[in-house]
């Protein structure tokens, strides 16, 4: 199982925080990117845009970083904090 | 006495941040800092108030992280960062940095590097309430 | 509530000088602090203790007037100065100046002219006990 | 009468905070100078310091402004506040 937790202006265009994909073997981050596009539609262009930002385990990741079972990813959209 | 790094929902003492950071040194000479404070307009638009979403965790780990990088990159003593979650009233402080050094040049590199650094590496979340609604900031000057 | 500049022996709040500032705009969006504290050595040689000397009436004046060229030069909103005078013990502040803007960039700018044009254009002398004994310093870096 | 102040370390070597001249008609600063040297040679070289810095009623002074009757003259060694 992993946990996908979706912030700020994402969490109110999906409808919820987070949401648990089973996965048996890692996958990379590219392929996880298309499955929540499947999912959630409406969150296809910010999941494409150059901005958004995603962490695994709470680090910044790459479309090449391998997502494990039990991994937590989060979907970052710009910062505005400050 | 504060902590050197945190983010709270209650708002924070300057004051008590800035002795926190002096207690390191005895030959702390200057103290260069930010406070980011919420003011009542935005891009023309008036603002009635703000409300902050962090990744609990991650958050403060970047800003640790911006704190262990400010000590190593500067010439400089200590530094604090301080950062406010949850709605905020118009006038209230939003971010607080306090960097620590014998000369007052380093102090202010340090701290103007650490805010810009702040904003583009913390997950940190600002929402907006206009006359419009509440609204998501995307950008960050 | 303390007055935007002044110089006095006993030691300022530093909070109250922000709020001072703060109070003059609702569009205070950043607020840029310089803080001097008096650290135990200077020069490699330890200080036990410093006592500043102003002129009366002209320093007041040269600060006010920073405070109105910065005003006049720099995108901010508001500044306050404040100087302590007479004998000051080690880590204790000497110098506050506050400018604040709406955007941080200004305020920085503004902070780091007026603590720089302080020292160029200020008369105020400070003059440090060594274990030499006490000594005027007639440099300013 | 003008009244010239010391301040700071020319105070000490000065051994007096002030000093009263009585003067018939405006002078300029550079023989108020020469005057000042002459009572108190100790001070000599600070006053010919291109450090120095010298007053008239509070505001800096040139070597060509002239000083009359009733004006406060500041005899001021380089600053160290801040």
């Amino acid at each position: 199982m992993i946990k996908v937790r979706f912030f700020a202006m994402l969490k109110g265009i999906a409808g919820t925080e987070t949401k648990e994909y089973g996965i048996t073997a890692p996958i990379k981050m590219e392929n996880l990117k298309e499955i929540i596009k499947k999912d959630f539609p409406s969150l296809s262009q910010y999941i494409d845009s150059r901005s958004l930002l995603i962490s695994v385990n709470q680090e910044f990741a790459t479309k090449d970083t391998l997502i494990k079972d039990g991994d937590e990813v989060g979907i970052l959209p710009p910062f505005s904090g400050g | 006495m504060s902590e050197l790094v945190f983010i709270q929902r209650e708002e924070f003492s300057v004051e008590d941040v800035i002795a926190t950071v002096k207690a390191a040194s005895k030959g702390i000479g200057a103290v260069a800092v930010f406070l980011g404070c919420a003011r009542d307009f935005s891009k023309g638009e008036e603002i009635t108030g703000l409300d902050f979403e962090h990744y609990p965790g991650m958050a403060e780990n970047r800003l640790k992280d911006i704190r262990s990088r400010a000590l190593g990159n500067f010439n400089i003593i200590e530094m604090a960062i301080a950062h406010r979650t949850g709605p905020i009233d118009i006038g209230e402080d939003i971010v607080l940095i306090a960097a620590a050094s014998a000369h007052r040049n380093d102090a202010f590199m340090a701290c103007e590097w650490a805010i810009t650094e702040l904003k583009r590496t913390t997950p940190i979340w600002k929402r907006e309430t206009t006359k419009k609604g509440e609204v998501w900031v995307s950008e960050n000057p």
